[in-house]
């Protein structure tokens, strides 16, 4: 039973705290914290360079979005699921958490998939990094969230396979939970992703300036 | 918990001596030392590119080196200064005394610690090989696209800049998380944030800091490292790209920078002049709530180094008035720190004379700060060598001397001894003349018109004396620093030893032994109110002035961990591994890629050798068990 | 808790549970922090709104959770339909997608990323990235739009 | 309290004052020729009283929280071995109030004024009679300089009538520049793809020194200019003399070094663009390269470099300064930098792009008539203009386009220079031949040439242009 305490103690064990959190939680939150800044920048990039592309293909040449839209559904799917496979975890039902996890993966897979096919797609149709401000802020914005996507798969593939039975039960559910964090962020992020550059972005080329609109009426 | 045994292929390390312990240290005690020798290393190099650019400007006209040269040293120079000497030598005092001042036995996550280490040493190496391998970058620390653009820089210079500067914000990020968690944390039972070190207060921002800027900048270095790699767009003006962006993102991060750079230095003097004062640090929550606020408004203040750029009337004043705002709670940690000198016993050592020469240079620092902040006369100032006076009083004047003064503060803590107080003196005085030599007249010359950057200038700008005066100054800086190497390998090779607590000091760490044993805290202190210790040790003046009993605390009587038995976490190879493999998986994105065949993409293969060795470290560190089995 | 619908909301969307988020009781040999002061309380008590909209200390059960769900689903099938007829809004289109979108964002923040059960201390955290992002950017943004009205090849 | 008493055991300590001293006895000479202070124009005057007004707020602060600290420091050092311990104050929320106020007050006088005169300053008063627009385009490291309606391109030396309120809108071509005549106005960075507006006037006559201020590159140091302020009447004389043709050359030297200059340094350094077509075609010239620069993608990185426009050479002996305001002009100078231009300034392309620095066929006889030759370029003295500029017809345009252009390879007659003389081009094909050879060079090649043509003239000349041209080379 020693043995047990110290090894929670080892793992930020909550009672240990000041703040009663446990220290890997903190860690994560501050890490999403600062991620937020992250993707902000990207996303602030591509907001200056709306509109300012020389040339085509604009966004409403390219963007796709009813795929999208189905991706999207997909990975606030996964969200779910996730949530799902901790719920479960925290239960002790390992089995069902080990079902939703591995649901989750397979749903960022995915996800994935469909940002390869559509990746391809617009290079097909002539819009590449080089080819115009759209393409490089696009690019690079949606690359580097599908590179999270993709870490988060592997995370999750490693906690479903490589790991414990014990990391998916009530005794150590902080390792799941991590993952959990790191995953819903990546969903929230292609929340803000889908609106501001799918759907609002759709009819960026025609010059109109919908965003400062849009921080007219909400900041007024 | 199960733990499957995972074949880590390496064995972990279990000799607490010789290089391998070194490499495998988890100890924050440990860290930090080598944060703080590889910091004072780089603050040499650093300071030799300095010298070189001074013995190139002491006369006009001069061709003692290239302009290209020249250029690359300025670059390297601030670079240097701001990334591998201010940043880690405010790292090692973290590490090294945020545990101490909390009653801690190490920081949240050694490993991580480990990791943050390694990365900025591999990171500064990286960025250092450049001087070697085709040219270091010559396009400013400030790096302003589209000069930094493949067009305009054609060598690798600027591409080692762009990667080597990620590469140092993985390390700070890493170690701002683990700073953060550990401050909220990992505090003695009592220790309320109130009660906390104004060391430690400062170091929270500081990292809160880090943990929001580094991302901003890391975005901008990738869009420029990409640019120069992939071909992409970012600040390419021929496809409609707009180089101010990369101004915007950069000073968005590079103005929290200089809190980053300043507030660990503002934090030690916060330590210092109480215990050299014999007082307590006057108005703790006003200084503290300063901090806090410097911090915040250090956030909208990035457009005042933007001032000539064009950005409108509207924009300029508004930054203006922000910027003249953050010089109210500045102002408030001046006056508090002389209140805290004021009616004190002040013990004037090298450590305390380096804190008042902070204030003292802070000052004036401060004050032609004020003189930037209004645009019309900014337009006359921006790009000047008045701008390079006004920020080497900040960051050298400020920053450095406030380091100095933790240097000699927390030597004894340590290593158990004093550094050589008489040659401490001299180093102070000869480095506040030579410093005052070589800044100061720098005003004049800003003034006088003489632009930053320039490799030389004509005879007959009436820059000639002034510029003869700041080289010979930046010798007798030289000199301060060389009697301070000496003072070190004195004092190491002295036998004379320390008291624990040689300065009757007020905070945590001098209540335990020093140099402190590994596990820092026999028993984990019980804290009750701000300066417990100082306290302890003197019970009668438990009664404040407004009549109200301040409680000490008692250490707890019995070790959270079980058994009564001190556990530290294993020493460990891995985030070793993880963070050299993180350095060639950024490092090789230079120009090394290959084609893979049939298509059009350029493979880094080089990443991924180093993303291999990442995820072998990442493995390793996640299945190497915290620490062996029965090792308690 | 007489009320029997609240009685059924409880049954329906929360359990009590010996889980994570229901923090044990601090070890007595290890006392509770004292009050930490000026500073100490003032996120928590700043967001006590938040705490006291949300039931503290419970953890919900996966059927709460899919409800979650399906009301994102619905929010994004919202989504796009409002984005077929965007025509018709006019500069109503915008603002009414970022409320859309803020709104799942919330949701997933407060449900599935459970902040609305853990300790306020961690909103704060999260917070203090996420605005200090928006409005920092959002200053970039109107900026920058002064700045470069349009690609402007010199006459 | 005694004062010498007191400060006696610091007394050794203040010794750092005396090397100190003549740092501070080097105050600024506002004579200086760059300095911010003596300024010349109301621009920077207002900067300069300004920061005045900044400066002796900031010696009262300097002053008394220094003073308060030295003094603390001298009172309250530890005498001896006194180990009793001073009162312990914690802090006073009254002084902590007073400490906010009192900057805040402060702040707020310098605040006040610096938003007023930043919107002062933004733009020029438009009661003050009209404004003389001067364009101003960036490169590295040297300053083009055109009149706009004036049909006057010059480089480096900036001439401003005095008293009028002059309006620089500029514009960079390749990295950020900051434009900045310190006795007349504080600096504007130019930044590439956007323009950047500045207003000055100048009080007094003068030469002002000028100097890039935003670091641009390895020359970045030796980008410098100069503003010579005139009176208007001297002014308009100089405008005028710019349109007036130059002398007959007098020395043998000239003569042979015109010849040198045609065939390979006329590509890129127009002389002759005291001709209003020819000025206008030069404007042409450089916005096409600059459009190419900045819109051609598919343009290499080392091509992109190349694609530099160089300095305008018009009347070059009327300047006063050689490489971009770096040394006076005199023979010896310029001979130094014809024949080493890095010796001079390193880092300039001159080396890399023109032909006798390549293959190392310049001799210093060469040299020489060089410099002879730009040494004579000067305008015909006023009235003394033997060739009245004649009617602008597209055929007077189309010849001082093919003289800005093409007479450094193509001759007008039989011979061969690089490219094939052109006499008679009118009988070797249609129009659309002609058309066709100037917009895509290599589409009709005689087969014993090598097509050697830049294919870029269809981007470079605009429409007008082109036919212009082939109206002239149909009269051959």
């Amino acid at each position: 039973m020693a043995q047990a305490a110290v090894t929670q103690n080892q793992h930020g064990h909550i009672a240990d705290t000041n703040t009663g959190i446990s220290n890997r939680k903190l860690l994560m939150w501050v890490f999403l914290a600062s991620d937020c800044l992250f993707f902000g920048s990207f996303i602030a990039t591509y907001l200056v360079y709306r509109n300012e592309s020389l040339v085509g293909p604009y966004p409403n040449e390219v963007l796709n979005i009813p795929v999208t839209s189905v991706s999207t559904f997909v990975l606030l799917m996964s969200s779910l699921a996730m949530v799902l496979a901790l719920n479960y975890a925290q239960k002790d039902r390992a089995g069902l958490a080990r079902f939703w996890l591995l649901a989750v993966a397979a749903l960022g897979l995915v996800f994935l998939g469909f940002q390869v096919v559509e990746f391809m797609t617009f290079v097909d149709e002539g819009l590449t990094i080089h080819q115009n401000l759209f393409g490089t802020t696009f690019f690079i914005l949606t690359g580097f969230h599908g590179l999270h996507v993709f870490v988060g798969v592997l995370w999750l593939l490693g906690m479903a396979f490589a790991h414990f039975k014990g990391a998916l039960t009530s005794r150590s559910t902080e390792d799941l939970e991590m993952a959990g964090l790191y995953w819903h962020f990546v969903d929230i992020v292609w929340i803000v992703i889908f609106t501001v550059i799918y759907l609002i972005g759709f009819s960026d080329g025609e010059g109109i300036e919908t965003i400062s609109h849009a921080t007219a009426i909400i900041g007024g | 918990m199960t733990t499957i045994a995972f074949p880590t292929l390496i064995s972990r390390p279990t000799s607490y001596t010789g290089l391998w312990s070194w490499i495998g240290t988890v100890d924050h005690k440990r860290i930090g030392t080598l944060y703080g020798v590889t910091a004072f290393l780089y603050f040499l190099v650093g300071g030799v590119e300095a010298l070189i650019l001074r013995a190139q400007l002491a006369q006009a006209e001069s061709d003692l080196i290239s302009p290209e040269l020249f250029n690359e040293l300025f670059t390297m120079h601030g670079t240097t200064m701001v990334f591998l000497v201010v940043m880690p030598m405010s790292a090692a005092f973290f590490n090294w005394m945020i545990p101490l001042m909390i009653g801690a036995r190490d920081v949240a996550f050694p490993r991580l610690n480990a990791f943050s280490y390694w990365t900025f040493l591999f990171g500064s190496i990286f960025l250092n090989l450049s001087f070697f391998l085709g040219g270091a970058p010559d396009a400013g620390w400030f790096g302003y696209a589209n000069l930094t653009g493949n067009t305009y820089s054609p060598g690798d210079g600027v591409t080692f800049w762009a990667l080597g500067l990620t590469t140092l914000g993985v390390a700070s990020l890493a170690a701002a998380f683990n700073f953060v968690v550990t401050i909220l944390n990992m505090r003695a039972p009592g220790m309320g944030l109130m009660k906390m070190p104004v060391f430690v207060w400062m170091s929270l921002v500081t990292s809160i800091l880090i943990a929001l800027a580094m991302p901003i900048i890391a975005v901008a270095l990738i869009q420029l490292a990409l640019d120069r790699v992939w071909d992409t767009n970012f600040f390419n003006p021929a496809a409609g790209g707009d180089p101010v962006l990369w101004q915007h993102l950069f000073w968005l991060f590079g103005h929290p920078e200089v809190y980053i750079l300043i507030l660990p230095a503002m934090g030690i003097v916060s330590e210092t002049l109480p215990v050299f004062s014999k007082k307590p640090l006057f108005g703790y929550p006003a200084v503290v709530l300063a901090g806090a606020i410097i911090g915040f408004m250090g956030w909208f203040v990035w457009s005042h180094h933007m001032f000539t750029v064009g950005l409108g009337p509207a924009a300029n004043a508004a930054f203006a008035v922000s910027t003249m705002l953050i010089a109210v709670p500045t102002g408030v940690k001046i006056f508090n720190w002389i209140a805290t000198t004021w009616g004190g016993k002040l013990q004037l050592n090298t450590s305390m004379l380096f804190s008042l020469g902070f204030i003292a240079m802070f000052i004036i620092g401060g004050l032609s700060g004020v003189s930037h902040a209004s645009p019309p006369t900014d337009a006359q100032q921006q790009d000047t060598y008045y701008i390079v006076a006004h920020f080497h009083y900040v960051l050298f004047g400020g920053a450095i001397f406030g380091l100095f003064a933790g240097g000699y503060y927390w030597w004894p803590k340590m290593t158990g001894k004093k550094l050589g107080e008489a040659l401490g003196q001299w180093h102070f005085w000869v480095m506040l003349v030579g410093f005052n030599l070589t800044f100061g007249p720098m005003h004049w010359l800003g003034l006088n018109g003489m632009p930053r950057r320039i490799a030389t200038y004509a005879d007959g700008m009436g820059w000639e004396m002034s510029n003869a005066i700041a080289s010979a100054g930046s010798m007798l800086i030289a000199f301060g620093v060389l009697l301070f190497i000496i003072n070190i390998i004195r004092t190491i090779s002295s036998t004379q030893e320390s008291e624990d607590d040689p300065w009757d000091a007020r905070t945590l760490e001098w209540s335990i032994p020093s140099p402190p044993p590994a596990y820092n805290f026999a028993r984990i202190p019980q804290v009750k109110s701000l300066d417990d210790f100082w306290y302890t040790k003197h019970p009668d003046l438990l009664h404040d002035e407004r009549g109200e009993e301040i409680e000490v605390g008692e250490p707890v009587e019995n070790d959270t961990h079980g058994g009564g038995s001190i556990h530290l976490p294993g020493m460990s190879y891995y985030p070793f591994i993880t963070s050299l493999g993180v350095t060639i998986g950024v490092a090789g994105f230079m120009d090394i890629l290959v084609e893979v065949p049939g298509t059009n993409i350029q493979f880094p293969w080089l990443s991924a050798v180093g993303i291999v060795i990442g995820l072998w470290g990442l493995m390793g560190w996640t299945f190497e068990p915290v620490s062996e089995e029965g090792g308690h | 808790m007489a009320n029997p619908i609240s009685r059924t909301w409880r049954k329906l969307f929360y359990q009590d549970g010996g889980c994570h988020f229901q923090l044990p009781k601090v070890d007595s040999a290890f006392p509770e922090p004292p009050n930490e002061g000026p500073f100490g309380d003032a996120g928590p008590q700043a967001l006590g709104w938040f705490n006291r909209l949300t039931n503290n200390g419970r953890v919900a059960t996966p059927f709460f959770y899919t409800i979650i769900g399906v009301i994102l689903a619905i929010l994004t099938v919202l989504e796009v339909w409002l984005f077929t007829l965007s025509d018709d809004f006019g500069a109503f289109f915008v603002p009414m997608m970022l409320l859309l979108a803020i709104a799942k964002f919330v949701i997933v923040v407060a449900f599935f990323m459970h902040l609305r059960f853990d300790k306020n201390l961690l909103s704060l955290v999260f917070a203090s990235g996420f605005l200090l992002a928006i409005a920092v950017f959002m200053i970039v943004l109107s900026v920058q739009d002064k700045v470069n009205p349009s690609p402007l090849i010199a006459p | 309290m005694n004062l010498r008493r007191l400060l006696r055991p610091l007394r050794s300590r203040f010794l750092f004052l005396i090397p100190v001293a003549p740092a501070l006895l080097v105050a600024c000479n506002k004579e200086d020729a760059q300095s911010t202070f003596g300024t010349s124009g109301p621009i920077a005057n207002t900067q300069a009283d300004l920061f005045i007004f900044i400066f002796w707020i900031a010696v009262a602060v300097f002053v008394l929280v220094e003073g308060a600290l030295i003094y603390s420091i001298v009172k309250f050092r530890r005498r001896g071995s006194d180990d009793s311990l001073p009162d312990q104050t914690h802090g006073n929320n009254k002084l902590e109030v007073i400490w906010t106020i009192i900057p805040v007050l402060i702040l707020i006088a310098i605040a006040v004024p610096t938003v007023k005169i930043i919107y002062d300053q933004d733009g020029w008063p438009t009661d003050q009679g009209p404004v003389l627009e001067v364009k101003v385009r960036a490169h590295q490291w040297w300053w083009e300089i055109e009149y706009p309606g004036e049909d006057v391109v010059t480089a480096n030396e900036i001439r401003i009538p005095v008293g009028q309120w002059v309006n620089f809108s500029m514009h960079s071509d390749d990295v950020i520049h900051s434009f900045w005549v310190p006795k007349l106005a504080g600096k504007m960075d130019i930044v590439p793809g956007d323009v950047r507006e500045l207003a000055m006037k100048a009080d007094e006559a003068g030469f002002y020194f000028g100097q890039c201020a935003e670091f641009c590159g390895e020359a970045h140091a030796k980008m410098r200019f100069r503003v010579k302020a005139e009176e208007p009447a001297a002014f308009q004389d100089w405008l005028a003399s710019m349109r007036r043709p130059p002398v007959e050359l007098a020395s043998t030297d000239a003569i042979d070094g015109q010849k040198i200059f045609a065939t390979n340094c006329a590509t890129c350094h127009s002389v002759n663009t005291w001709q209003a077509p020819a000025a206008r075609n030069e404007r042409t010239r450089l916005a096409g390269l600059r459009e190419t620069f900045l819109l051609d993608q598919d343009l290499a990185d080392e091509d992109r470099v190349n694609l530099i426009a160089a300095p305008n050479l018009t009347h070059f002996a009327t300047r006063e300064t050689l490489g971009a305001g770096l040394i006076d002009l005199t023979q010896e100078n310029l001979e130094q930098w014809i024949a080493d231009p890095d010796a001079v300034k390193e880092g300039n392309r001159m080396k890399d792009l023109a032909a006798p620095y390549r293959d190392g066929t310049l001799t210093p006889g060469d040299v020489r008539q060089l410099a002879a030759y730009l040494l004579e370029l000067e305008p015909v003295a006023a009235g003394t203009a033997t060739v009245t500029p004649g009617p602008d017809t597209p055929l007077k345009r189309g010849e001082a386009t093919f003289a800005a252009n093409c007479s450094g390879c193509h001759s007008t007659g039989d011979d061969i220079v690089f490219g094939p003389g052109l006499a008679g081009i009118s009988n070797r094909g249609e129009e659309a031949y002609i058309r066709e050879s100037i917009e895509d060079p290599g589409a009709f090649v005689v087969p014993d040439f090598s097509n050697a043509m830049p294919g870029n003239f269809g981007t470079l000349f605009s429409i007008e242009e082109i036919d212009e041209l082939i109206v002239y080379l149909k009269s051959l």
